[in-house]
């Protein structure tokens, strides 16, 4: 039992984190949610007093063709990037996983990628792309892959790719540690078991890892997605969403409808539209590590 | 040293209550020791005396002061965990002198404490280690010595030996009571396992389901338990029931195992013929001797003191701590006698003692 | 052949293993050495077809040029202040919450942490303008604070879902010790469980510094006098401006992301274990 | 708006309290980072000059000034004077954003509309109203590389003058990593900017983007791009990037415009030079975009009079002929730049202003401007065909200039 005193600090230990959130970011969520039914134009912006237009928003983004195609690229950029970046994160750590010399130091320097600030990620990937005189290019046309520069950043066919792959190697290291932990929490007694049942690797793998991994899988899944629906700063500077929004995002495009064609309402409306899908990727998150807990 | 006493102490949990009124006296200096099987509420009553869970209702107080809305430190208690709870980022010393650190105390005093503390432990090598560099029985040492640092009224002990092998927990145990001894401070000690009950208490309190079923001395807990709950809780391998009904007639009573099987009774209580019981005898009360109720031998456990011999008697199987040394074989007749002193009975509906 | 690996090794010896493993990251951070060894070259080499693995000509011209064109020590000052102060507000919240989810009973610590959680997923650039309401409204606009205050929206969330765990890897019996050796709750907390997590509170206050050091929607959105702003909007401006040429963007990155490196190599072994740990129970 | 003005004076009150002079500061946005652009050395002279009034420059990039300028003006806190890009100051202007100038325009005694190149100065007015002043003027020609004629066999002093002269030197210079000519192309205003001049050289208009001059105007960057003349990276190159690959010696001629004149001057080691954009043969029609920048002041700002007094002093005589030396031309047709730089290339960019056609002014001029950046975009990835891709431009713009036309 506490003091009265000992326990009101404890709640305001969890008050302060919770209630600065709901302050930062809460009310400028709301915020948006006004704005997002609102005419607002240059003229009115600094006041409350703004036309209201229902949804007109919303239905006016709904109409767009370019909204249409930037959900599309959002779908694919999440999607692809959660699922290869858990595919080569858990090759990655699989492999390490091996006793081997130096295995875990040279996992450890994975995450030297994850270091680097996106931005910078974003203007190196861009210098490596550089259609002429790029590394990438290079490369691929030295060991014959291609015979003529790949217009990364210019193919409107491609340039989505390119700026998948740029994330997936900037975000993959993160994921891969994550995944470690959770082949670190399988019992080695398992595989042991497995073994002696006649359990080749590909089948400890499919019997034993997989089943046992599906709880950490499907967090760092939400937690991926999570951090890919906030891509923003390496794709800005990599693509800045071009050749025609191909390789743009939802983010970008709410930043985009807002300060460059002052667009605020359609901008608020992009920006609610990916809070509720955030929402509900957040809530699912929540409900996995609930579950784990209970486990 | 202090009297601890706990009036009408219930504990709910949400609309679930774990203690139903419990009433315990616990004289100055004496070792108490709450015994019962997990989830009787034993160790939730210990957290109360402590102040790490609140009272629902009723009192407790210590040495006559209720300490109900008390915070653990001003309670002037100590307690010893059953994962010793030792701050692992804490040398021995440091972990034995941290309550006097909390109350502000010079470097010599929290030097000498934890010197004297680790010299009654014969901790004196290991004040400067830290708790992952300790075995499990050191570990519990060390816990001991921030109680004794402590200089606490009341001693709380959490089932203190649970984590240690089966042969340091038979020499902590007399450690613990050696210390006792010498210190004569009041301690409460919370065990599951009966023998450390017995062998330790000055008074034990039996619990079972967030009731108290009986207190008392070890011995007349043993030899006179209040029913047949304390009764099998006592003694390993614990009492053979059997239930029955009690034929009296003149001055020989007898009870009738259902199954036809009969056993002698002392005296039979007065109007009780016909009296559907239980009745009760340790292992070590039944003999083998001509004459006896005849039984079928179901299983044959030699302990090496003793052999363990299961038998069918009637629908029941009972069990012998037979000391004679012979080759039983599991099949064989033998014939059974109880040792009348120590027969038990109790009534069938309520468990009562008769 | 190790029996208690997942993998068995694919049947090969450890040597081979490293040499795969080495292979493997050396692959994998190839872009890290282009962007170091892309600082060194001339302007004409940077262009140069085929791109040269090494600088031939090897200069520090780009550095010289950037450190006395671009300011590059006060971008550098700013992103420090910025990436520190936010790493100590973050770690101290965070601490102190993550601390008190795992000690209250409550159906309240879900509702929290559920709130949490979802806040700290709203991508900043949808936030960045009413952000800048706020901060105007509070009369911040212009200082580090602001940004402090609105990076650490970003940190705070992250840092709490994976300082949870730790702090709930504290057993309450230890706790329940200190109280009983006389520890009032914030004693306990300082001299009993924050001890005790300190490892996995440095990782995670060493992730919390990486991605405040790096932001740039916030100081980009709240900054609005150049002598304030953090390198990420320097280098963004560096880009988008007129003269912009790889290797010295290329060495402004570098000069940037340096110390972040150097700070990973150290800690790598406690980030690595730290993260490896339990970060997601 | 009673509350915006308590936010703009505590704002002031704030600004004022750190400074502890007499002066009044007028905070100045601008995007000249080029450190020898005349407005540095005017900013420290107009300073020098008086005691009333403090300039306070800021220097953003050109893509972040309107980002900035908008953040501004959703808290009520703007600057007192900033530089706009030409076509975009009407759309601020329609939206309220900026302060009505006319009063001032017509007291002034230095800045009388009729001195001004017509263009520039049409860009500043919005229903009758004057809301800005021409800064500096520019336009586009066409930088060349004298060495890789010659090497490859074409006269250096008679530089294409005709599309099909244009589109065959590129040809014959492109090859080996090298293109022929590099332009920009990039979804932002520097697209439209660039492709302009094609559409009105082919006899299309903004009124009618799917005619088939337009079509014609279009398919032929679409050609340079398809024959290998033209890097495909065009869509994703900003203007300063195409004069990059030219001064790297990776693109044999470049659409740029004067402002990049410095940098080549100092980058470029070869022989280089200028020519005028080309005709369409059949059209025989000389058109160029008009560039440059105008003076505005944000609406609430809270020192007009200081700010439109730095106007004033920005558009004289011995202040605008220093603009040349960073490659701005004077705005104002009274101006005489003494001894120019690269004398050539001013007398070419001179005649290039002539016949320079301003974009807009329209207040809605982002989105027809962001419609035209993706039928060039869209055209030269290959997603659609020239056609297609006005059409559909068509059909964002039409509505727009129905409703308020040019």
């Amino acid at each position: 039992m506490q003091t009265r005193r000992d326990a009101a600090i404890l709640w305001l230990f969890l008050i302060l984190p919770v209630g600065y959130m709901v302050a930062f970011v809460g009310y400028p969520v709301v915020y948006n949610l006004v704005m997002s039914v609102q005419d607002v134009t240059l003229g009115n912006l600094a006041t409350w007093d703004r036309p209201f237009v229902g949804l007109g928003n919303y239905v006016e983004l709904i109409a767009n063709e370019r909204f249409r195609l930037v959900v599309r690229n959002s779908v694919i950029f999440v999607t692809v990037n959660v699922v290869l970046q858990i595919a080569f994160g858990l090759a990655i750590a699989l492999y390490f996983e091996n006793r081997f010399p130096g295995a875990r130091y040279m996992r450890g320097l994975f995450l030297a990628a994850w270091m680097l600030p996106p931005l910078v990620i974003g203007a190196l990937w861009k210098w490596m792309y550089a259609a002429d005189y790029g590394l990438i290019n290079y490369v691929l046309e030295s060991i014959g892959l291609s015979d003529g520069p790949i217009y990364w950043l210019s193919n409107p066919d491609i340039v989505l790719a390119a700026v998948i792959a740029a994330n997936i190697w900037f975000g993959t290291p993160f994921i891969m540690l994550l995944l470690s932990a959770g082949i670190a929490n399988i019992p080695r007694e398992l595989y042991e078991a497995a073994s002696l049942d006649g359990a080749g690797a590909i089948q400890r793998f499919r019997f034993v890892t997989l089943p046992m991994l599906k709880a950490t899988l499907l967090a760092v899944a939400c937690l991926a997605t999570v951090y890919t629906m906030r891509a923003f700063d390496l794709i800005w500077a990599l693509s800045q969403g071009g050749p025609i929004d191909a390789s743009n995002v939802l983010p970008l495009y709410s930043y985009q409808l807002s300060f460059e064609q002052f667009r605020f309402g359609g901008g608020s409306a992009v920006a609610t539209f990916s809070f509720v899908v955030v929402f509900i990727v957040a809530l699912l998150y929540v409900r996995t590590i609930r579950h784990e807990k209970a486990m | 040293m202090a009297p601890v006493n706990i009036r009408d102490v219930r504990k709910a949990f949400g609309h679930v209550e774990v203690l139903h009124g419990v009433d315990i006296d616990i004289e100055d200096g004496e070792f108490v020791v709450l015994v019962g099987p997990s989830g009787c509420g034993k160790s939730t009553l210990l957290r109360m005396i402590a102040g790490l869970e609140s009272v629902t209702s009723g009192d407790i107080s210590i040495d006559g002061r209720t300490v109900n809305r008390l915070p653990p430190k001003a309670r002037d208690i100590a307690m010893v965990f059953q994962n010793y709870a030792l701050y692992p980022h804490m040398s021995v010393a440091e972990n034995m002198a941290f309550s006097l650190r909390l109350k502000g105390a010079s470097r010599e005093t929290m030097h000498e404490a934890a010197s004297g503390a680790a010299g009654i432990l014969g901790l004196g090598d290991l004040l400067a280690r830290y708790p992952r560099e300790l075995s499990g029985g050191q570990r519990q040492r060390v816990a001991m010595g921030r109680a004794i640092v402590r200089d606490p009224k009341v001693f709380l002990f959490d089932e203190p030996l649970s984590n240690l092998d089966a042969k340091l927990r038979v020499s902590m145990r007399s450690e613990i009571k050696a210390l006792h001894q010498r210190l004569r401070t009041t301690i409460v000690y919370v065990t599951h396992d009966q023998i450390e009950a017995m062998t330790m208490a000055d008074k034990i309190v039996v619990m079972h389901d967030g009731v108290v079923e009986q207190i008392g001395e070890p011995l007349e807990l043993y030899d006179r338990p209040a029913n047949l709950f304390v009764a099998g809780f006592l003694g390993s391998p614990s009492m053979n029931f059997l239930n029955g009904t009690i034929r009296a007639g003149g001055d020989r009573a007898e009870f009738e195992v259902d199954g036809g099987a009969r056993l002698p009774l002392p005296t039979a209580p007065a109007a009780s013929d016909g009296r559907p019981a239980v009745y009760g005898i340790r292992p070590e009360h039944l003999l083998s001797d001509a004459g006896g109720t005849d039984a079928e031998i179901v299983l044959v456990e030699p302990t090496g003191a003793e052999i363990h011999v299961v038998a069918r008697l009637g629908n029941d199987d009972v069990t012998a701590a037979l000391r004679e040394r012979r080759p039983y074989r599991a099949g064989e007749r033998i014939p059974l006698v109880p040792d009348l002193e120590h027969v038990h009975l109790f009534d069938r509906d309520s468990g009562r003692r008769l | 052949m190790s029996a208690t690996a997942p993998s068995e090794g694919f049947g090969l010896r450890g040597s081979t293993l490293t040499l795969i493993g080495i292979a493997l990251v050396g692959l994998y951070l190839f872009p890290v050495y282009w962007m170091y060894i892309s600082a060194f070259k001339t302007s004409s080499e940077i262009f140069a077809d085929p791109p040269t693995m090494f600088p031939e000509n090897g200069t520090l011209s780009s550095f010289v040029w950037i450190f006395t064109q671009e300011h590059v020590g006060r971008y550098l000052r700013n992103s420090l202040i910025i990436a520190v102060s936010t790493m100590a507000l973050t770690i101290v919240l965070g601490s102190l919450g993550a601390y008190a989810m795992s000690r209250i009973r409550s159906r309240a610590v879900d509702v929290a942490l559920v709130t949490v959680v979802v806040l700290q997923t709203f991508p900043e650039a949808l936030l960045a303008t009413p952000m800048f309401v706020i901060f105007r409204e509070l009369g911040l606009l212009n200082t580090h604070l602001a940004v402090v205050l609105a990076t650490t929206t970003k940190t705070l969330g992250f840092a709490l879902v994976f300082l949870r765990p730790i702090f709930a890897q504290v057993p309450f019996a230890l706790e329940e010790a200190a109280f009983i050796d006389g520890a009032s709750r914030l004693q306990s907390f300082r001299l009993v469980v924050f001890p005790m997590v300190r490892v996995g509170v440095l990782v995670v206050a060493a992730l919390t510094f990486v991605m405040a050091y790096g932001e740039f929607v916030y100081p980009l959105t709240l900054l609005t006098r150049a002598e304030l702003q953090p390198a990420p909007v320097g280098i963004y401006q560096f880009v988008g401006a007129e003269y912009a040429d790889w290797h010295r963007v290329m060495a402004f990155a570098s000069v940037f992301v340096t110390p972040v490196l150097l700070i990973f190599l150290l800690l790598q072994r406690r980030i690595v274990s730290g993260l490896t740990s339990g970060a997601l129970k | 708006m009673l509350r915006r003005r308590l936010l703009c004076a505590s704002a002031l009150v704030a600004c004022l309290s750190a400074p502890a002079t007499a002066q009044t500061t007028v905070d100045l946005w601008h995007v000249f980072n080029i450190e020898t652009d005349m407005i540095h050395q005017a900013i420290k002279d107009y300073n020098a000059s008086q005691d009333e009034y403090r300039i306070e420059p800021r220097v953003l990039p050109f893509v972040q000034l309107q980002t900035e300028l908008i953040k501004a003006v959703a808290t009520g806190d703007v600057p007192d004077l900033i530089t706009v890009d030409n076509p975009v100051l009407v759309s601020l202007a329609a939206q309220g954003a900026l302060e009505d100038l006319t009063d001032l325009v017509s007291e002034s005694e230095n800045i009388d509309p009729e001195v001004y190149v017509e263009g520039p100065w049409r860009s500043n007015v919005w229903r009758d109203q004057i809301y800005g002043v021409p800064r500096d003027a520019n336009t586009i020609g066409v930088y060349y590389n004298k060495d890789m004629f010659r090497e490859a066999g074409l006269d250096p002093e008679s530089p294409p003058a005709t599309w099909d002269e244009l589109r065959d030197a590129a040809q014959t210079l492109a090859g080996d990593g090298v293109n022929g000519i590099a332009f920009s192309a990039i979804m932002s205003e520097e697209g439209p900017f660039q492709w302009l001049p094609f559409l009105y050289q082919a006899g299309g208009s903004l009124d009618n983007i799917n005619s088939p001059e337009a079509v014609e105007a279009l398919q032929f960057w679409v050609d340079l791009v398809e024959s290998g003349s033209a890097s495909p990276d065009v869509v994703n190159m900003r203007q300063y990037e195409a004069a990059n690959t030219f001064m790297a010696g990776n693109a044999a001629m470049a659409i740029s415009g004067p402002w990049e004149l410095p940098r080549i001057e100092q980058e470029a080691d070869f022989d280089w030079s200028l020519a005028l954009l080309p005709v369409k043969a059949d059209k025989n029609i000389r058109a160029s975009a008009l560039g440059g920048y105008n003076w505005a002041i944000p609406a609430g700002a809270e020192n007009v009079d200081g700010a439109f007094e730095f106007i004033e002093f920005m558009s004289r005589q011995d202040v605008l002929q220093n603009g040349w030396d960073t490659g701005r031309l004077p705005p104002r047709t009274d101006i005489t730049v003494p001894d120019p730089r690269w004398p050539e290339a001013f007398a070419t960019f001179n005649e290039q202003l002539q016949t320079a056609i301003p974009r807009g002014p329209h207040p809605r001029w982002p989105e027809i401007s962001k419609a035209l950046q993706i039928a060039i975009q869209e055209a030269l990835t290959g997603r659609k065909s020239a056609q297609d891709a006005l059409d559909s431009a068509a059909a964002t713009i039409n509505p727009i200039l129905q409703e308020t036309p040019l």
